[in-house]
């Protein structure tokens, strides 16, 4: 049913774990639907110096999480952003069709962990800018 | 190392002994039964002789009550709907249980659907168990046919069938139970339990796949619902699966060979994988009842925080075939009906574990599967956000 | 002496290639191709491979419009009420003609008399073919269904199928044909013919018993008829029959090699039958067209003055095996249906016979036969009161 | 389906033919159902000298016919009216449950003949008590 692709990202996943002090962290999925999908990053420079995720799901969802710390790993933040399920599916060499929609969402914790750290810098830019005033 | 097999519920290889009594009716003894020459007597005459070995494991002693069917699905559906339709004049409701297999839901669906049917889905307790006052609760004037399974296929639980089947008889309402996982594993008397039609499944007892048959009490009456030609006595039309119905005869004979035996051993091991996965995992939850009213091959569990098919998936790569309730292998979003109907919450349910023992299986195995399983759940749990550790 | 097996139409033996590809699915291969471990993922390729095949041979590319069922009289059940149940808030009328097989027949007889369906009953011209014109002056404003047979099992008549489908097709209205008799003898091409449904069955070419297929063109929708689990894109439930359908891929396969030689030589022998037939006994007729619009296994003649069952009886002691459309062997109490609608007398049509052809007959045995029939023939003409000699 | 009785009398079938100049004749049955059964007889004494039948029909058909005129011969026509479809297929080894009613009907059709010439007798009878008067 799963590509290879897929079954040794599953076995054997990269970045899996947490990381202590993240600079961001994104979710996604809840557990009624069987999905949760969690992001940790570590940024610095703008760019991806970390990344983990811990992942409660079906195969295709622990797949596609170790697959796209894997892609966002030392990529700049607006590069990481442009990540999508569509693009993490392919570079698994793709995923059942009834997968495709529901445990397809690694991508969207990640760009939610990004998002996350955008709005907090933002929001210290912002104290900062007050505070300058 | 050998793979294990843990998924019997689901389905089970052919034995040779019922492959061997299939084989000659594919390539030589192949005549169309319902025809008159050489060719076609002989295998008339094994159809016979399969509709005898069918009726007798379920105590009936005409072989006339037997309609041969091309699965469990299609027994049930003849039951419900055909029953239905013969009665609809009668009455047009229904009751059922929330946690009987899908053939026999959507059947009921089917007849509210097209045909206008009320159905009653009766709720069961944590164990899995329908209340037989509840169904006498919901019987009304129009109520005619009620539908029990006689065990769950997910967790096991061996309902009440012959007090209900004796509720069902003192208000002459007709009474079906889905005896597709109890055939062969547990003692069944169509006539001490008062029941008037029962589904059974030859894949589940080591006979061949496509292929079923229903018991239906004569005088029971019941519009068919395969229309065509003249077969199975005008109930059930299509030229007849004359290797399958052989297979299924020989599996029906072999599974009352010491069934009782069989089932003491298969329930040892049953008890042996609980109390070992109990004893070395923690957060775990037994579905089901415990003991003897629990199917001998039934192991169902919940590890909380990680979800079903990474379980399946990670047992494959060790070498075991396993099942769970999960909506990943269910094919929708929800996980079993079964599991949600007894209590479970969403996330737990996500995380079921079915193993379903069968002729095949040994202690030995049963110990190699407690040597990995902890491994397996500590893995996924070491993944996952809901896990505190 | 050898037998002489002339009742192909009925059903034919597996052949032995077939049962070698079906056999390591009874008792090594048997997973549930359902579920995801390495003993289902085998049988699911499997199925899988079995379905390209079968779509291959009625010329569609797409297996997922192949829906495998019990056999033939499953797939008409499912195609007809199937789409009826699907469109009946568009219309509730059929068209189909009055020699179709009773799974088509009682299908239509199930819908008037169950859903307060119409149906139309075209009749045939002397030769049993349906005029395309009848169908277009039948049709109506609520007609969501015309179901007109590709060949007939009986007397061999090749339908003008891809001018019916032609006429459906320009009405928007869904055109079913039961190919039961035609896959495997004549060229079909579901899109070249406007078919939207197409059954066909397994043991009618050297396949097994208890498994077929229904075709349906994308996009077309039915109500499912076998309901329950989510088996075949969930419009038919029910444990795969695997090894049964792994059966139907490699007799659909064989059946499509040199099909058009295999027929030539089919239809040598069946006009070397009909003229021995019709040289060496008088009083004779032949049911059905003669030529290229018969089917080239198919012989069916009646003998004035006796009776069929007795002819088959002697045929049976003389070693061939063959049938009739007598009402002694149709189970009912008149003779068949096709038999009439061509405009046979009751007593005319009680004594026919019908010899069908299949891949083990050879030009010897039709030789043989028509040594013995005269023979059978006189016989019982000599104890026919009915007979003037 | 038949029993060997049943086979044995339908292949080599007692009595079958025509009498030239018969004391009686009985038929049943009708080419539309397809059966017909004819019996004829040669009469002496009160007694069945001779019997012959010709039968339209299947298996059962011919079986029961064959096996009627066996029964039949050489008894008096009180005995032979006594005999009854029920004892001819019981003498056969009984018959396929579905073809007890329709092709079960020899017995009629040698009572239809005795009654043919009991009624002919009837008549002369009556036509030389009426020349007596
Ligand atoms: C309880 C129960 N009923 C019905 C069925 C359906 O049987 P089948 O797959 O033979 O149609 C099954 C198994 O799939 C079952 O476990
Ligand atoms: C034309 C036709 N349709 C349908 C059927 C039914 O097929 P099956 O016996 O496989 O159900 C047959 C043969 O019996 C047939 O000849």
């Amino acid at each position: 049913m799963y590509s290879d692709k897929v079954m040794d990202h599953f076995n054997n996943p990269r970045n899996m774990g947490e990381i202590e002090n993240p600079d961001a962290v994104g979710q996604v999925g809840n557990p009624v639907c069987g999905d949760i999908m969690k992001i940790y990053l570590k940024i610095k420079d703008n760019k991806i110096e970390d990344i983990k995720f811990k992942t409660f799901g079906c195969g295709a969802a622990i797949a596609t999480s170790s697959m796209v710390t894997e892609m966002a790993k030392g990529k700049d933040l607006e590069e990481a952003l442009k990540i999508s399920n569509k693009m993490v599916a392919e570079k698994l060499d793709g995923l059942p069709s009834e997968k495709l929609h529901c445990s397809n969402l690694a991508a969207d914790a990640l760009q939610d962990a990004i998002n996350d750290y955008l709005n907090e810098k933002d929001k210290e830019n912002n104290v900062s800018e007050e505070s300058n005033a | 190392m050998e793979r294990i097999y843990f998924d019997n519920a689901a389905t089970t290889p052919v034995s040779e002994e019922v492959f061997e009594a299939m084989k000659p009716y594919f390539t030589e003894k192949f005549g169309n039964p319902s025809s008159i020459y050489k060719e076609a007597q002989e295998t008339a005459g094994a159809i016979a002789e399969a509709r005898e070995k069918v009726a007798s494991i379920i105590g009936s002693d005409d072989e006339r009550e037997i309609i041969f069917t091309s699965g469990g699905t299609e027994a049930d559906n003849l039951a419900i709907k055909g029953v239905a339709m013969a009665r609809k004049k009668k009455g047009k409701h229904i009751i059922t249980s929330s946690i009987e297999h899908h053939a026999v839901l959507h059947s009921c669906e089917y007849l509210e659907k097209n045909l206008g049917f009320e159905v009653t889905y009766l709720p069961v307790d944590e164990n899995g168990f329908v209340n037989p006052e509840d169904v006498e609760d919901a019987i009304r004037d129009d109520t005619i046919l009620i539908t029990i399974m006689m065990a769950n296929n997910e967790i096991g639980t061996i309902e009440p069938v012959a007090e209900i089947g004796a509720i069902a008889r003192e208000h002459n309402i007709y009474f079906h139970t889905d005896a597709v996982q109890a055939v062969g594993k547990i003692p069944i008397d169509v006539n001490e339990m008062n029941i008037d039609l029962l589904s059974l499944s030859a894949h589940k007892l080591n006979g061949p796949k496509g292929v079923g048959a229903l018991y239906v009490r004569k005088g029971v009456k019941l519009i068919p619902q395969m229309s065509g030609g003249a077969q199975e006595r005008k109930r059930r039309a299509s030229t007849e699966n004359v290797p399958g119905i052989v297979g299924l005869g020989k599996a029906a004979e072999l599974a009352a060979e010491n069934m009782e035996e069989k089932s003491k051993k298969m329930a040892e091991m049953r008890d042996r994988l609980i109390e070992g996965i109990e004893d070395n995992i923690d957060e775990v939850i037994l579905n089901g009842p415990r003991g003897d009213k629990r199917l001998p091959g039934n192991v169902n569990v919940c590890f909380r925080y990680i979800e079903g098919e990474s379980i399946l998936l990670n047992l494959d790569m060790n070498g075991v075939a396993a099942s769970s309730g999960s909506a990943c292998t269910s094919g929708s979003l929800d996980p079993s009906h079964v599991l949600l109907a007894i209590g479970l919450e969403h996330e737990v349910a996500h995380g079921s574990l079915r193993l379903s023992l069968g002729a095949g299986n040994t202690m030995e195995e049963v110990e190699r599967f407690l040597e990995l399983i902890p491994g397996v759940i500590d893995k996924l749990r070491m993944m996952s956000p809901l896990y505190e550790g």
